[in-house]
């Protein structure tokens, strides 16, 4: 396997060292380039995964990177079962989202730069899931969130577009603050940073009494970027960047990283209940709270962007209650059908002239087929409709959650009926109803090409069918299958689940939650039909009744004016205070006091100098008197 | 009273009294004839001291060159008498009378305390120092390095002297000079 | 033995070229440019074999010479490298041809003796990297001095001359008590030896009395804090950056600041071990001062440079805290961050210049939008700004890394404190690249033209730095590993056997400081 | 033989030497100054062969010859700057000359 891996991250390196270079001069040819290089990994990833499925995996060096005094860090890879998965969603997802992006980008001044910028994410992308060691994720950690920020700000011209990179970038940066203390201390107590490493000294962490510590920081990393509550904040913002790139990096793969990251250290998070107990709240919280400001957003990708917020939360649930495969199985399902999504929010932009509010859209489903249908699939999957892909992993985490602590299943019950309901409402208003659209821009509409519908359609097929390979085992016994994904990552998990224990639930109660599920789903859908289709709702008088509640969610409950107000305002009033008293007045002060003090002396002393020269002449008479005087009278 | 001591005298009260013309006449033309005065006087003394050739060169280079070029260059700057100012300079006046007073008790008091009744010598010797011929000796071999070094002394005075008398003052094109000079007179001013 | 002599040979070769320099003609800009830079360019080159030839695996000072200097008080001209200077010395090499570049158009007055400072200026600074005798390194270390207050005096903005007095006494005030320290440690080793020198190897081996030590770190220290700069002797920095020429800023942030640090291992860790342990503590708190004050006053500055400036004293801050954990890692991370430091901000203050001599102005406000008039600026100033703010991959990290990680071994607490301070570079840095180059392109940076060959030559060499380090760092690590270890060990066994004398004189107290460890 | 005892030609010496002080001290013409300073060099030539001849000594003589050296040298440059000076300033009062200071 070592003969070709290291290609796999190199090949998206090489695009956009080209496209970096050349983007001016390529210009419509930088698409192709960055697709085909993207293409070469995912065909590597795919030989890659098919060794890996015949039980062959790969853990080793390419070079020493960083060696000082006891630290060595290598830039080694790793490929094992989660890695050649999360390698294919990154790479395969991200071959379809360039693919579109060709259509999508068309026209725009420097798609040089902005293929680059992909492939750069990519590339760091690809280094985050296929590195051997902390630091290696820590590059790719970091590097994905360059390439976030360099591409949320990619219309640098527009500020809110640039501030919101900024945003990105810090709030990561707070993450991984976090994620580096961890680091530290892994280090220090057990002196290696690599996974194997770890692996084997887990017991010592254990004995030492960090592993708690360690834990919660690597996750309050993870939390920054997979946008978890307290440090979500950014990722709404991040809508700023181009469509492909919400797609891309804000749904499918990087946002996830934080799920890759509390699987690939299970056997470490296992050790410790509070930290598992810690992702399980903080999950759950993140499900319920960032569904509840969707219900009321008006932007078509901001809704989007919370419903990707709690999907991520229903990830973190499902790690947290130590179900690895099923937090992994929704990552992936998740990929397919939110990218899918993007995607189609952005062929409906594309086709509405870049109308992003779903108040000035309606009855499009006529007009652009292909995305409608593919946009409905990909609803349905994230409702949790059977047989869709949603269905299976959301279902799976859900009924772990139950076995976990029937209390968090509830939480995740409410928060799959609010996603349910603002994801008919997103439709409803988007697709069906009557036309709200600008009658200017209604004359313009038009299916996107065929660059751009392809993806779809591939997307919307593996949002269907993609849940099929995880159906829940007590399912797949009725013909005497079995859940192939979990089986996959067995090995990956095994310390985790072996310490774990999870508790099985019985059939019944098996079949009881998902029809729950489903039935909570269809709720959720019909509720919304009912408001937008039927009206028989007025959605607007129910925003008028409960005004209190309605401006809150609407207005994103003043979290980021709270945070603005709170700790931002404060810091930079601080440094100001710094800057102008501390360093200004009192060291500089003290300065300029002891140079005052030397000039008052000077002031006196130079009075001697008048420029006459028989002063000085008489002083210097003076001084020979006296030295005269001194050697004949002593 | 011997001819040697009236001559001493006679010498010395001039000497003394060009020096005092030297210094009080506020004349400078006058001042320098004074001076000259002063020299011619000191020659004597130094032929008294047996220094014959000494007191030859004395008035060839003081008399003869150094007088000459005071009075050229008084002559040639015109310079008026000068009249005194009041404050500052009655003051100096005063004060550099102490200060006489003061340097000659310090030197006349070593001369008198060191050489008071101190075994006369004769003037006229054996050995003869004043002569050319010993301090030619004297010069050239013992003494020829500081010699050339005085040569080349007298070579950079003269060459700076010249340089320093150029048109361009060593400031530059003559515009130059008319700037430093403005500027000269704007500190002043600001003084 | 070429190496000893081709030493000497680099470190003079600048004065050399400046006092050719001197015979050529005043009017010919072009050609006093073209010397200047081809000067130090070759220095460059010729420097490059003393860092291939020099062997990592080695602890001891190589290519040296001794020579005879003044006799009779036992000064000598001794020099020569270890790991920690070579790499010091190489970036001193670096950096010049780059300064020298980033001058070429933007001095118009008095070129001829803007280059003789420059390059006498640069012997001054590689003099004090491979100086092993105290008075020599006295010399070389005022020697800096003059033309680097000639640089700010005479071409800086418009309050320069404050800037260049504030400059100058700063840095003497520290250095004259070191001058007396050094006296102090002259006669200290003739009391002991009965010999009069001046060597540092021969005063290395001086066994200092604790008492002796403290106020001698003290001396030394206060002279190194300064040159930095650490809080709170920092405040001559951005009044110095800012009215700095460009170059200067350059060679400043570059060079200059790093012999403070420099001056901490060479001198005061070997020579004072013992009351190095003592001020650790202090020299902890305030080296995490320094990462967060610099950080914050970074953030809100208004002037771009002053940006840099206190970016700066927030970059030296780690390279302190990575000194004074006493790890190898540490201070192998923050020997490598002074060279991510000397190539960045540089960088840095190069980027500055190359904006500032077109709008001629620094202020944050008058900018906007720059990136679209400028693109291949943008490219190059983000990837400064990305290795100064340490991002994986780039220089930066790998430096702050070592450093953090190394520190937490030894003191977690102040690392943790101090891993804060990468948060708030991300903040000031961004932040001010968001206002000067994002937003829409303001009506008075329409007509910016973007950079020109000389500038994109200036640049590369740069970058190619920033990656080599941040990819392949080993080419530098291996060549500080073993000096470092080398000098660690001595400086923990000299602390050790002053922690045991302690207890067979007081047995109680020695024990409740080691307990309380 | 000789009756002149060598002290006074010392005192002699030592009230010119006065003289010339009080000159430079007191006159404000910067040529007068000068001749002063001539006087002042001129009682140290006596002082120097008073002694020359009562140590019987021709070093005395020698010295004399390089302060005469010297004092040509002098005398030379000094006019120099005041003729530069006097065509600057148009004035050799060396009280108008008071630029340097503080």
């Amino acid at each position: 396997m070592e003969d070709f891996i290291w290609l796999i991250p190199l090949m998206p390196l090489l695009g956009a060292i080209i496209n970096g270079l050349f983007g001016h001069v390529l210009k419509g040819k930088a698409g192709l380039i960055a697709s085909i290089a993207v293409l070469i990994s995912f065909l590597y990833s795919v030989k890659a995964f098919l060794m890996v499925l015949d039980g062959v995996t790969f853990d080793g060096d390419l070079f020493t990177w960083i060696a000082a005094g006891s630290f060595q860090a290598n830039f080694g890879l790793r490929i094992d079962q989660l890695s050649s998965v999360m390698m294919l969603v990154v790479s395969g997802v991200g071959f379809l989202i360039h693919v579109y992006a060709n259509g999508y980008m068309h026209g725009d001044r420097s798609v040089g730069r902005f293929f680059a910028y992909m492939n750069l994410f990519v590339f760091s992308m690809l280094m985050l899931v296929m590195g051997n060691n902390l630091l290696l994720l820590y590059l790719g950690w970091e590097g994905v969130g360059l390439c976030s920020y360099l591409l949320i700000g990619y219309f640098y011209d527009k500020p809110s577009a640039a501030k919101a990179g900024l945003k990105a970038f810090l709030v990561n940066r707070v993450g991984d603050f976090g994620f580096a203390i961890g680091i530290f201390i892994i280090f220090t107590t057990i002196g290696t940073i690599t996974y194997s490493g770890i692996f084997e000294n887990v017991e010592r962490l254990v004995s030492a009494g960090v592993v708690t510590t360690a834990s919660l920081l690597l996750f309050m990393g993870a939390c920054g970027k997979s946008a978890q509550f307290p440090l979500y904040i950014w990722l709404p913002d991040a809508m700023e960047g181009p469509t492909p790139v919400s797609a891309l990096i804000h749904a499918a793969t990087m946002v996830t990283a934080g799920v890759y990251m509390v699987a690939r250290f299970s056997f470490l998070f296992s050790y410790s209940e509070t930290a598992m107990l810690v992702i399980v709240i903080i999950g759950t919280f993140t499900a319920l709270f960032a569904a509840t400001m969707a219900l009321v957003n008006n932007d078509i990708k901001r809704v989007l962007a919370y419903s990707t917020i709690s999907q991520l939360g229903y990830m973190f649930i499902g790690v947290g209650v130590g179900a690895y495969a099923a937090g992994v199985f929704h990552l992936m399902t998740h990929a397919f059908f939110k990218a899918l999504l993007f995607l189609g929010a952005g062929a409906v932009m594309h086709s509405l002239a870049d109308e992003t509010n779903i108040q000035k859209m309606g009855a499009l489903y006529g007009k652009i087929k292909i995305t409608a249908l593919t946009f409905i699939m990909a609803w349905l999957a994230i409702s949790g409709i059977p047989p869709f892909s949603g269905f299976f992993s959301k279902d799976e985490i859900l009924a772990n959650a139950y076995a976990y602590h029937p209390l968090v299943w509830f939480f995740g019950a409410v928060g799959a009926f609010i996603t349910a309901f603002y994801m008919s409402r997103l439709v409803f208003l988007t697709f069906f109803g009557e036309s709200r659209v600008d009658p200017e821009v209604e004359k313009h509409i038009h299916e996107s090409p065929r660059v751009m519908t392809i993806p779809l359609m591939v997307l919307a097929f593996l949002a269907v069918v993609g849940g099929l390979v995880g159906i829940p085992q007590f399912v797949a016994d009725l013909w005497g299958g079995s859940n192939h994904f979990h089986h996959f990552l067995e090995p990956v998990f095994a310390a985790a689940n072996e310490r774990l224990h999870l508790a099985h639930l019985s059939h019944a109660l098996e079949y009881g939650l998902m029809l729950a599920s489903v039935l909570i789903a269809l709720g959720g859908i019909y509720l919304a039909y009912l408001m937008y289709i039927k009206k028989a709702i007025d959605p607007d008088a129910l925003a008028a009744k409960y005004k209190g509640a309605y401006t809150t969610l609407y207005n994103k409950y003043y979290v980021d004016e709270g945070i603005d107000a709170g700790l931002l305002n404060p810091i930079v009033v601080m440094s100001r205070w710094l800057w102008h008293f501390v360093d200004e007045r009192i060291i500089d002060g003290l300065v300029n006091v002891s140079a005052k003090i030397v000039m008052l002396i000077s002031l006196l002393v130079r009075r001697v100098q008048t420029g006459y020269v028989q002063h000085y002449a008489s002083v210097m008479v003076i001084g020979v008197i006296l030295v005269l005087g001194y050697y004949l009278f002593s | 009273m011997a001819l040697e001591s009236i001559l001493f005298w006679l010498f010395a009260m001039l000497a003394v009294g060009g020096g005092v013309g030297v210094v009080v006449h506020p004349n400078p033309v006058k001042s320098a004839l004074f001076l000259v005065v002063t020299f011619f006087a000191l020659a004597g003394e130094y032929v008294l001291l047996m220094a014959h050739f000494v007191a030859i060169v004395h008035i060839a280079v003081y008399a003869g060159a150094i007088m000459v070029l005071f009075l050229f260059v008084i002559m040639l700057l015109n310079v008026q008498e000068e009249s005194r100012l009041a404050g500052v300079w009655g003051f100096m006046r005063y004060f550099s009378v102490v200060l006489f007073v003061a340097l000659f008790v310090q030197l006349g008091y070593f001369g008198y305390q060191g050489f008071f009744g101190a075994e006369n010598v004769p003037l006229v010797r054996e050995t003869e120092i004043g002569t050319v011929e010993q301090i030619g000796t004297a010069l050239f071999s013992q003494y020829v390095l500081p010699f050339e070094i005085a040569s080349i002394l007298l070579l950079t005075a003269m060459i700076g002297a010249l340089y320093l008398s150029k048109q361009k003052l060593g400031l530059g094109e003559p515009a130059r000079a008319a700037r430093v000079k403005e500027a000269l007179h704007e500190k002043e001013e600001a003084h | 033995m070429e190496m000893a002599s081709l030493l000497n040979i680099v470190t003079f070769m600048p004065v050399v070229g400046a006092i050719v320099l001197m015979m050529l003609p005043r009017n010919e800009n072009q050609l006093i440019k073209s010397w200047a830079f081809l000067v130090t360019l070759v220095t460059f080159i010729a420097s490059i074999p003393l860092f291939w030839y020099f062997d990592g695996n080695s602890a001891e000072i190589q290519f040296a010479t001794v020579a005879s200097w003044i006799p009779f008080i036992g000064a000598s001209y001794h020099i020569g490298v270890d790991g920690i200077s070579i790499l010091l010395y190489l970036l001193t090499t670096f950096i010049m041809p780059l300064a020298i570049l980033a001058s070429w158009n933007s001095i118009t007055e008095r070129l001829k003796e803007y280059m003789i400072a420059m390059l006498i200026l640069e012997s001054a600074m590689l003099g004090v990297f491979i100086s092993l005798d105290l008075l020599l390194f006295y010399v070389f270390w005022e020697a800096m001095l003059i033309p680097m207050y000639l640089l700010i005096g005479i071409w800086g903005g418009k309050r320069r001359i404050y800037a260049a007095l504030k400059f100058v006494i700063y840095t003497m005030v520290g250095s004259v008590l070191m001058l007396v320290a050094i006296l102090y440690l002259y006669f200290l080793n003739h009391n002991y030896t009965g010999g009069y020198t001046f060597d540092l190897l021969a005063m290395y081996n001086l066994n200092i009395p604790f008492g002796v030590q403290i106020w001698l770190f003290l001396a030394f220290a206060l002279a190194f804090a300064i040159k930095v700069p650490m809080f709170p002797f920092h405040t001559w920095l951005p009044d110095a950056h800012v009215e700095a020429p460009t170059a200067g800023s350059v060679i400043l942030a570059g060079v200059l600041l790093k012999m403070g640090t420099y001056g901490f291992l060479r001198f005061n860790l070997p020579l004072f071990p013992n009351a190095w342990e003592y001020f650790t503590p202090m020299f902890l708190y305030l080296g995490i001062i320094g990462i967060l004050y610099g950080a914050w006053v970074a953030m809100v500055q208004t002037d771009v440079k002053k940006l840099v400036a206190y970016s700066s004293v927030s970059h030296l801050g780690f390279i302190v805290l990575g000194m004074f954990a006493m790890t190898v890692t540490s201070m192998q991370g923050g020997i490598l961050q002074m060279i991510n430091h000397g190539v960045s901000s540089g960088a840095l203050f190069l980027a500055v210049g190359m904006i500032y001599e077109r709008r001629h102005t620094r202020e944050i406000s008058e900018f906007g939008g720059v990136t679209r008039a400028m693109p291949v600026f943008s490219v190059f100033f983000m990837i400064i700004c990305l290795s100064s703010l340490g991002l994986p991959g780039t220089n930066g990290f790998v430096g702050e890394f070592l450093i953090l990680v190394g520190s937490y071994q030894s003191v977690p607490v102040f690392t943790i404190i101090a891993t804060v301070g990468i948060i708030f570079a991300a903040a000031y840095l961004l932040w001010m690249f968001r206002r000067v180059m994002f937003g829409p392109l303001t009506e008075k940076n329409r007509s910016l033209t973007d950079l020109d060959g000389r500038e994109i030559t200036i640049m590369i060499p740069i970058i190619v730095m920033i990656f080599w380090i941040g990819i392949y760092p080993s080419t530098f690590t291996q060549k500080t590993e073993k000096t470092v270890v080398a000098l660690l060990e001595k400086a923990k066994a000299a602390q050790v056997a002053y922690q045991m004398e302690q207890q067979r004189e007081f047995p109680v107290e020695a024990q409740v400081i080691t307990d309380s460890k | 033989m000789l009756s002149i005892p060598v002290h006074y030609f010392l005192i002699l010496g030592a009230i010119l030497f006065g003289l010339g002080v009080v000159g430079v001290i007191t006159r404000r013409n910067a040529i007068v100054i000068f001749m002063s300073i001539e006087l002042m060099l001129n009682a140290v030539n006596l002082t120097f062969l008073a002694f020359s001849n009562y140590l019987n000594n021709v070093e005395g003589h020698i010295f004399v010859f390089m302060i005469m050296v010297v004092a040509a040298a002098e005398v030379a440059v000094g006019l120099a700057i005041i003729v530069a000076i006097f065509r600057l300033r148009e004035t050799v009062h060396v009280d108008d000359i008071r630029l340097l200071k503080w």
